[in-house]
């Protein structure tokens, strides 16, 4: 069960690292932010399966914690950004 | 093998394949806004499986619950960012 | 080879190949972004070395707080940075830059590998001691107790970097509060974000301080999560900075080390030696001194990442 | 390998990498980045010391540990006043470059560029 949990964490971590080399690299920086979120998800989930599998202790704390400031980048990333005059106006496609 | 191990292999196993599936996604689809629906699924269904699975091997019901605060707090996150995100795509037309 | 070890080779693979896209992407934007997913590895990292104390704080100021802090700066730099693109190095002096860094990554590798099995360690002293203070986390009796004066001085480094920070504002904006007064309506979806996620946040930063007596966890992180949470409050515009002159601001900006600071004097006179705490009275002590380090902390990091003063103090006053 | 001699040798691949964009990369923000990295560089070979100097039953000595946390927020707060400066120079100059030629022409203010 060990080692399931433990190829459980690999599994995500690899499917996150082939996500990240495609939108790490863009095309915009929307793309990137999205490579933010997704390594915070995978992230929360590979680190609760390695300590559900190594036993390490309070590490539920630490994916709450992840959990917490998963956004913030995002958030960040909004607030710092161009000034929108008319956000729902445009459709910019 | 147990029948809760039994449960925790089919669903951290259905985790991963959403995982895999949010990646197949990103790296598929054409543009901004398709990739980000792509990428929610890795989020809601990918994590909340992989929690459900996880949640009859706590060590405690504070352990248990704080994993499915841990998903609940994701599925926030994972909201507002798609909201935000998209919302960033759509202004600047960047989905190349 | 175990699937353990074959889940460590892949971590430290995707480890490095992160930190290296940080220092060799092109945009100053990616390479930000890059250094976000960076600390949120690391700290996977650290929970296989069973440090959850270091996971713990790198998941919430190397990666959360530090996140905010670059991306903000990369936005806003972004106009900057072709022109300083140009007069990067070239050729052989770059060859022989590259050349000694490897070589100091060798040196650094050799001595990893060379390190004996089983170092010397204060761990059995520290743990011997630990009934002494009460606390059942020997991360948090060695940040408080063992090696107080030590985590004395580096709160004081915070309000350093702080009043370094704040001294940076032109002479008409000091003592005004930092960021720029935006007219445009917040983002909705932030607001509905930060209504949701701070109270949350504010009863997990507490329970992660209080549960560090005991369990991993204590003041530095559990206060980081509490200035995770102002700023996120202050991003969606439910709040606006303080004036940086302003007084319960200056307050609980120095509260944590001031009180350690007389807690410390008060162990000179009550238990005979400096930051010695009197037998018995150890816990509460720590975690008194504790509670206004949490507090020093939560107002420090949203102060060091909100920037310089960029408003006239004058024109606060009408809100 | 144990695992722990294998995150001391990342730490050691992050501090070479980490002093290779900091002497390499032009620009300042850059620069701040490649002095995290090896940062954390730093922390990862002490937390390799932790690991190693487990023992009295503890996963991992305690004394690094903390030390590395001490670490960490000294970090951020280096680089927050780091930051602070390059917008301060960017905010005053219109640009934010370490390069002493972009100084050298007679634009008045910020010469002061450190």
């Amino acid at each position: 069960m060990t080692d399931f949990l433990l190829a459980a964490a690999g599994a995500i971590l690899f499917t996150v690292a082939v996500g990240l080399v495609r939108i790490l690299g863009g095309p915009g920086d929307a793309d990137r932010m999205m490579a933010a979120q997704l390594i915070g998800t995978g992230g929360i989930g590979s680190l609760l399966l390695i300590a559900a599998a190594t036993g390490a202790r309070g590490v539920e704390d630490v994916a709450l914690g992840l959990a917490l400031l998963a956004a913030f980048a995002s958030a960040a990333f909004v607030n710092s950004a161009a000034p929108a005059k008319d956000t729902d106006a445009v459709d910019g496609r | 093998m147990s029948l809760v191990d039994l449960f925790s292999i089919v669903a951290i196993g259905a985790g991963v394949f959403f995982f895999l599936a949010g990646t197949v996604g990103l790296l598929r689809f054409p543009d901004g806004l398709s990739r980000l629906h792509a990428l929610t699924k890795a989020d809601n269904l990918g994590l909340g499986l992989i929690v459900l699975g996880l949640l009859p091997r706590a060590e405690s019901p504070l352990a248990a619950f704080k994993l499915v605060a841990i998903w609940a707090l994701v599925q926030l996150a994972g909201a507002t960012t798609a909201q935000l995100v998209g919302r960033a795509v759509r202004r600047k037309g960047t989905a190349a | 080879m175990s699937v353990l070890q074959a889940l460590d080779i892949g971590l430290a693979f995707l480890v490095f190949a992160v930190a290296a896209w940080t220092i060799f992407a092109r945009g100053g934007f990616a390479a930000t972004v890059g250094y976000v997913v960076y600390g949120l590895l690391l700290s996977l990292v650290w929970i296989r070395l069973f440090a959850v104390d270091v996971a713990l704080t790198e998941a919430a100021i190397g990666s959360g707080v530090t996140g905010v802090l670059l991306i903000g700066a990369a936005a806003r730099l972004r106009g900057a940075e072709t022109e300083a693109d140009e007069k990067s190095l070239r050729g052989l002096p770059r060859l022989f830059i590259a050349g000694l860094c490897v070589l100091v990554a060798l040196a650094l590798a050799a001595v990893v590998l060379l390190f004996p099995d089983s170092g010397p360690s204060l761990a059995p002293q520290a743990m011997r001691h630990l009934p002494e203070t009460g606390l059942g986390n020997p991360v948090t009796a060695v940040l408080i107790a063992y090696r107080a004066f030590d985590t004395m001085l580096e709160k004081a480094v915070l309000v350093l970097a702080v009043v370094g920070v704040w001294s940076l504002a032109a002479d008409r904006y000091w003592g005004g509060a930092p960021g720029e007064a935006r007219a445009e309506r917040p983002e909705p979806t932030l607001a509905f974000l930060a209504q949701v996620l701070a109270p949350l946040g504010i009863l997990v930063g507490i329970h992660i301080f209080w549960v560090g007596a005991d369990e991993p966890g204590g003041a530095f992180q559990g206060g980081a999560i509490l200035a995770a949470m102002w700023m996120i409050v202050m991003m969606a515009r439910l709040t606006e900075a303080p004036r940086t002159s302003a007084f319960w601001l200056r307050l609980a900006l120095v509260a944590g080390p001031l009180v350690f600071l007389i807690a410390g004097v008060g162990g000179a006179i009550f238990a005979g030696r400096f930051f010695a705490y009197p037998p018995g009275f150890a816990k509460p002590a720590i975690l008194f001194i504790e509670a206004f380090m949490v507090l020093s902390i939560a107002v420090a990091l949203p102060m060091l990442v909100a920037g310089p003063p960029r408003r006239e103090p004058r024109a606060d006053r009408s809100r | 390998m144990t695992s722990a001699t294998l995150a001391g040798l990342v730490g050691a691949a992050l501090v070479g990498l980490g002093l290779y964009g900091l002497i390499a990369n032009p620009q300042p923000l850059r620069k701040i980045l490649a002095f995290n990295v090896m940062g954390s560089g730093v922390f990862l070979v002490f937390g390799i010391v932790a690991r190693k100097g487990a023992a009295a039953g503890l996963p991992s000595d305690p004394v690094p540990q903390a030390m590395v946390i001490t670490g960490i927020v000294v970090a951020f707060a280096a680089s927050a006043l780091a930051v602070a400066l390059v917008l301060r120079l960017f905010e005053e100059t219109g640009r934010a470059t370490l390069s002493p030629d972009a100084w050298t022409k007679p634009s008045g203010e910020g010469a002061e560029a450190e």
